[in-house]
């Protein structure tokens, strides 16, 4: 019969919330209340994120079965310049790492200052890795490793510039994150948007992993 | 001139409009194709003008803006999804009046044209599945679910906004599409390489990607926002166990949205980069690959069937206790059942191509993987019939379309069994027979579950019961409807009748194809007697009103405003009147 | 296969609920399709098609049959018990958990041995060689190559009766699906691939073919005629070919590749259309007709010889990779592993 | 407000009992999502987009996408997202509820479908033929 179990009692909403705190939330005890009223924002971010990971996988996959639909045309080891995906490689996992900074900078509550300097250190990353993968793009343009000339490179070309079109979504939220630290300060919403932000880097960031792997260093080994 | 003209208005001309070839070929199957599509454009822009005057007559933009359109309230935004689904409903059923009546008379010709006709059944199936059923169940949890949990709303109330407004623009585009032709004639599922702008450079294709993508990408937010929703806004001490069975169906429907979207935001998105900007993804040559479409897209086909069969299951099973006045039978049972089907239903993608040439381990694994699913399927249904069992079942309109259902339901699993055996489906794969089944599997299933539930829970959503005598015509009409609509169409699939034909040349279908001609005719009754509910209902309201509701959720004053003068003070609970 | 006995017996016993199907069976003779089979795989698919349904219904029946009876017996006012908190009983759970896997697993069995045996790749064992048809899917119809008789036709395909017909398909535009319903298996087929079919007749007549797959405004119009004949009046078919036919050169080629169906081919190369059948027939194909069309590449119309007959295409062999015609490979070739066309998620 | 749920069918327990419909001992004022029109900006813009994209009017794709990024910017800078529903409302709103169950009198199934339905059923009753 009906599941709808409704007896009006009160509850302890505090001992409620230490029940359900999610682990992914790390902001630490310094800032409980903001964990209490954001948790459900984190643990919803982590969903979209699951949620995103298929696409990626998705890519991924069409990939490594396009890796054959060269067509005639050049292929990985025609296009891809080892030393420049090396240094995107290291230009993001540095980014990981500063932001890893921002995220502690947070967390123990240091000056305001910090935060921002490893903020904006990992937005100038960021951009400095979008633009030596727009250098790549535009090196391969030039050697005819153009979308339209085969099916790999259709492949390559939905899967690593999706990943850069993330990079940018990224670094416009950092942004517009900056924004709203400069006119509201570090309240909860903030809080809570770096803490996500955070997830997102990371996940951008281990999505390169498999992109270098996959397509560089498998394209040339 | 012409040049500024091309950079405002692309490439849209005077061609667009459905009358355009009317003025140029006077032919009459040009006329009487013409006169049908400049009808249907006449209707949508009339339905608009409509709208916009009725609400500035009545004054009422103010509060249509910030009482629904603004409004962030799980019940409202539910309520506008459902607005959506019923009139994309109207449209596509009579789409599917005109292509039964094609075939009725489509013995070597009829009076629509191919092209129209692939129109027709284009947008019936991308209506049905992405504007119609996708919208209706997705209005449908949206209204009860956190009621059942006792949440006051969703865990992301402006998410829920952006979801509705994107399936909005989705359903609006195709309705433009009607009043700016063309639209795509590569059917709902849009295969390439016919897609490919190579053999269909017009714009019919892109109106169906785009609007195919504003609906997955709505669906996947909320599917998040369900799920979320589920996880974290329960009411203390519901654990998962205790949580009613639709609230469960729910939450596996949104886990299938949050896995099963993204490939067919993959998919349409590849085939648009194909289109777009000349990528060779799907094409024939330069590498391209089709079949890679096609498994992305039964990747995401197959979990979408039971996104869209779960949540009935769970409506059923609110309608089968409630109206049998007792518990429902194997509430743990039920459960791990629809878990089951929720995990089985990623690993069977490949059965919807078994032609395609793989290898016979291949299919033969995936037709077994698919059979694996009747198991639970079947145990579902046996729990509902012992939910009857010593019970006091009253045939009340929901009880009606659930009885409906599981009569007509498991003939649909039996034909699924059927199509899952890779050497059978040889026969009659792409065939009409696959067509009836499905239909089959979503009009008993999903639409019977939907008009169930609004039968059932609307006194709650509006204070008010439903008029049950136009009910149980609308109830009756639909079960004979689709017995007659649907069943003839096992035997021409039988008897090698493809799917999607305007026209053919065997006599021997010919008294087929008029009985489901005259099904299509019972089941527009049955939308008639729908609308004819809802005025009948509307007019008497207060003779049928409800006063006592239930207190999960807190109810948002105006919840009725629009349709009820009284301003009732809280919703009524439709199920406590049935114990 | 067991034929007509057994399925008149199963037929029997699902009378009350099949009475549409049943109906349709009194007409079987003259019913297209599977039901009335003139060939031993159509033959077996609708042994199976019953046997799957007399199996199943072991679990649909009890549905169709206790529903009303539980309606009435447990109406409103009725008099039987009232159990409102009854919810759970372990016997009846776990009958209804084992009835369905046992016939999962019977079915289970029975699908992987019947999916193996009809698969449309495996060849059909018979006295004599088969005979080796190359499809070729247009819009709006299809093109047969004998490439041992060195002749093709369209709209018409002639197989000799009781003996095996080993087909090569491919698309020389979108997908298309392959079907002669009468005989057995459809196939998808696509350009730069290869699927394979095989099928038999064993009962002379005409039979309707068709293509199952929407691919534009003539889909329904894309149709053919599959004639079985005995094998001297296929000697026959073939002779007449190569006497009356027409060569299969540039020009006709340009006529078939357009858009249009059986009967426009013919109007356009100037033979009688008032024959519905329109069959056309060519004396000569170029060589490697086939997998010129299937790679995409251009053919070479200087080499009017009869083809030997292929060798050795297994399904695991490559086909139509730029070796196998050196006329032209252009750079666009695909590269060639699309024979068999494995399904990747 | 919020109901605490001790197992399955915990209201039908209750109202058996018939301790259905109770009053909580303390009301407290209650948190509300805010409205906001960020749904319709994305539907306009979101549509304008797909328009644009289907007919080759790439100003208005444009456009339409730079709205929707300034649109979901400016959400993050807006902190009035919710509104509170005061205490003594919710329980104006509740007790007069109460107070319409009250009044109601329950009805027997066999009046469901008959106009003295108001929503208030008799619970069932065991073994008992209704």
């Amino acid at each position: 019969m009906s599941q709808n179990n409704v007896i009006p009692i009160e509850h302890n909403a505090t001992q409620d919330a230490q029940k359900t705190r999610h682990p992914g939330l790390n902001l630490g005890p310094a800032h409980a209340h903001e964990e209490d009223t954001r948790e459900e924002m984190v643990f919803g971010f982590w969903v979209f994120m699951m949620s995103d990971l298929i696409i990626f996988g998705l890519l991924f996959a069409t990939y490594v079965t396009m890796l054959g639909g060269t067509a005639g045309g050049p292929g990985p080891s025609e296009l891809f310049e080892m030393k420049s995906a090396f240094i995107e490689t290291m230009l993001l996992l540095a980014s990981s790492f500063t932001f890893g900074m921002a995220s502690l900078a947070l967390k123990y509550r240091e000056d305001r200052t910090r935060l921002v300097f490893w903020l904006v250190v990992t937005l100038l990353l960021g951009v400095a890795f979008l633009f030596f993968e727009l250098k790549d793009f535009h090196t391969m343009f030039d050697n005819g490793g153009v979308p339209s000339r085969s099916g790999y490179l259709s492949a390559f070309f939905s899967l690593v510039p999706l990943h850069g079109l993330h990079v940018t979504g990224a670094c416009i939220w950092l942004v517009a994150l900056l924004g709203q630290l400069a006119v509201y300060g570090l309240d909860a919403p903030v809080k809570t948007g770096i803490l996500r932000l955070a997830i997102l880097w990371h996940f951008l960031d281990i999505v390169w992993i498999g992109i270098f792997s996959l397509v560089y260093l498998g394209g040339l080994s | 001139m012409s040049d500024a003209m091309s950079s405002i208005f692309g490439r849209l001309g005077w061609d667009a409009l459905p009358f355009w070839s009317m003025l140029h070929d006077h032919s009459p199957m040009t006329l009487i194709n013409g006169v049908i599509a400049t009808g249907a454009a006449g209707m949508v822009v009339l339905g608009a003008l409509a709208a916009i005057v009725l609400v500035s007559w009545l004054g009422k933009w103010k509060y249509l803006w910030s009482e629904w359109l603004t409004s962030p309230d799980h019940k409202k935004i539910g309520i506008m999804f459902i607005v959506i689904a019923l009139v994309m409903l109207a449209r596509a059923i009579i789409e599917a009046v005109f292509m039964r009546a094609q075939q009725a008379v489509g013995l070597d010709g009829g009076f629509l044209t191919a092209e129209h006709f692939g129109e027709l059944f284009t947008t019936h199936g991308t209506i049905m599945v992405f504007f119609m059923a996708m919208p209706f169940l997705t209005g449908i949890i949206n209204y009860v679910m956190p009621l059942q949990i006792g949440a006051r709303d969703l865990s992301f109330p402006v998410l829920n906004q952006v979801s509705l407004g994107l399936t909005a623009a989705g359903a609006a585009l195709v309705m433009i599409s009607l009043v700016l032709a063309p639209f795509s004639t590569g059917g709902w599922t849009g295969y390439p390489p016919f897609t490919e702008l190579s053999y269909n450079p017009g714009a019919g294709v892109d109106y169906w990607i785009w609007a195919v993508t504003l609906s997955t990408l709505s669906s996947t937010l909320t599917g998040i926002n369900f799920a979320v929703t589920i996880f974290k806004k329960r009411a203390p001490g519901m654990k998962l166990f205790r949580m009613p069975l639709f609230t469960w169906t729910a939450l596996c429907t949104a886990i299938l949205m949050i896995f099963g979207m993204p490939p067919l935001t993959v998919a349409t998105g590849l085939l648009a980069l194909d289109r777009y900007l000349d990528f060779h993804m799907f094409t024939t040559d330069l590498g391209g690959n089709m079949m890679n479409y096609v498994n992305l897209f039964w990747a995401f086909g197959h979990p979408e069937v039971y996104i869209l069969i779960l949540p009935p299951f769970g409506i059923f099973s609110e309608v089968f206790a409630t109206f049998s006045g007792k518990r429902i039978y194997g509430y743990k049972i039920l459960v791990i059942a629809t878990m089951c089907i929720a995990v089985l239903s990623f690993t069977v993608w490949l059965h919807h191509f078994f032609t395609m040439g793989q290898s016979a381990h291949i299919n033969a694994a995936f037709g077994i993987a698919t059979m694996l699913i009747g198991i639970p399927t079947g145990v579902k249904v046996y729990d509902w019939m012992l939910t009857m069992y010593r019970g006091r079942i009253r045939l009340s309109v929901p009880m009606v379309y659930a009885i409906g259902f599981i009569m007509l339901f498991v003939l649909g699993g039996m034909t699924g069994i059927i199509l899952a055996t890779p050497s059978v489906d040889y026969q009659i794969h792409n065939s009409l027979f696959l067509v009836a089944h499905f239909h089959n599997m979503l009009i008993p299933g999903l639409l019977f579950g939907m008009l169930s539930a609004t039968n059932f829970w609307f006194p709650k959503a509006f204070g008010f019961r439903l008029e049950e005598r136009w009910g149980y015509r609308a109830a009756f009409c639909w079960i004979i409807g689709f017995m007659l609509a649907f069943f003839p169409l096992y035997v021409l699939g039988l008897m090698g009748m493809p799917r999607r034909s305007v026209a053919y040349f065997e006599p021997q279908y010919l008294p087929w194809t008029i009985m489901a001609g005259i099904g299509a005719l019972v089941i527009l009754c049955a939308l008639l007697c729908l609308l004819l509910q809802l005025w009948v209902s509307i007019r008497d309201r207060h003779a049928n009103n409800v006063f006592v509701g239930d207190p999960l959720g807190w109810p948002d004053a105006g919840m009725v405003g629009l349709l009820t003068a009284a301003g009732i003070q809280l919703p009524g609970a439709a199920r406590d009147l049935q114990h | 296969m067991t034929g007509q006995g057994k399925h008149s017996l199963q037929r029997n016993r699902l009378y009350p609920l099949f009475a549409s199907l049943i109906l349709l069976s009194g007409c079987r003779a003259d019913m297209p399709g599977f039901m009335n089979p003139q060939g031993p795989i159509a033959q077996a698919q609708r042994h199976h098609f019953w046997v799957i349904i007399a199996l199943v219904m072991i679990v649909v029946i009890p549905v169709i049959i206790q529903t009303p009876l539980i309606l009435w017996r447990y109406r409103y006012r009725g008099h039987a018990v009232y159990r409102p908190k009854w919810d759970m009983s372990r016997w009846l759970d776990i009958i209804m958990w084992a009835v369905p896997i046992l016939i999962v697993a019977i079915l289970g069995v029975y699908i992987w041995r019947q999916t193996h045996e009809l698969d449309p790749y495996r060849p059909i064992a018979g006295d004599q060689p088969p005979l080796e048809v190359q499809v070729v899917g247009y819009d709006w119809k299809w093109l047969f190559i004998y490439p041992e008789q060195g002749i093709a036709t369209l709209g018409q395909l002639v197989v000799p009766v009781d003996r095996p017909i080993s087909f090569e398909l491919t698309s020389a535009t979108v997908l298309q699906s392959f079907f002669i319903p009468a005989l057995g298996s459809q196939i998808d087929v696509m350009n730069r691939m290869v699927t394979r079919l095989h099928l038999e007749a064993d009962h002379p007549g005409r039979f309707e073919g068709k293509n199952m797959q929407y691919n534009g405004e003539g889909f329904h119009r894309q149709r053919f005629v599959t004639r079985a004949v005995d094998d001297d009046a296929f000697n026959d078919f073939v002779q007449r070919t190569r006497e009356q036919g027409q060569p299969l050169d540039r020009d006709a080629y340009a006529i078939i590749a357009q858009k249009g169906d059986n009967r426009d081919v013919a109007r356009e190369l100037g033979l009688n259309t008032d024959d519905t059948d329109a069959v056309i027939r060519f004396s000569t194909v170029p060589d490697g007709l086939f997998h010129t069309i299937m790679a995409g590449s251009p053919i070479d119309w200087s080499a009017m010889t009869i083809t030997p007959p292929q060798q050795g295409t297994t399904r695991t062999s490559v086909i139509g990779g730029p070796s196998d015609n050196d006329t032209a490979p252009s750079s666009d070739h695909p590269s060639s592993s699309h024979d068999r066309k494995e399904a990747q998620p | 407000m919020l109901p605490e749920i001790y197992s399955i069918d915990a209201f039908m327990t209750e109202k058996d009992r018939g301790q259905g419909w109770q009053a909580p001992d303390r009301y407290e004022d209650i948190e509300m999502p805010a409205n906001s029109a960020l749904g319709v900006v994305i539907a306009i813009t979101g549509l304008a987009m797909a328009f644009g994209l289907v007919w080759y009017m790439w100003w208005l794709v444009i456009a339409a996408g730079l709205v929707t990024l300034v649109a979901i910017i400016a959400r993050g800078f807006v902190r009035q997202t919710t509104r509170t529903i005061s205490a003594s409302e919710v329980q104006r709103t509740h007790e007069h509820w109460l107070e319409q169950v009250r009044r109601t009198t329950p009805i027997n199934r066999s009046q469901e479908q008959t106009t003295a339905n108001h929503g208030l059923p008799v619970p069932p009753i065991e073994g008992a033929v209704q």
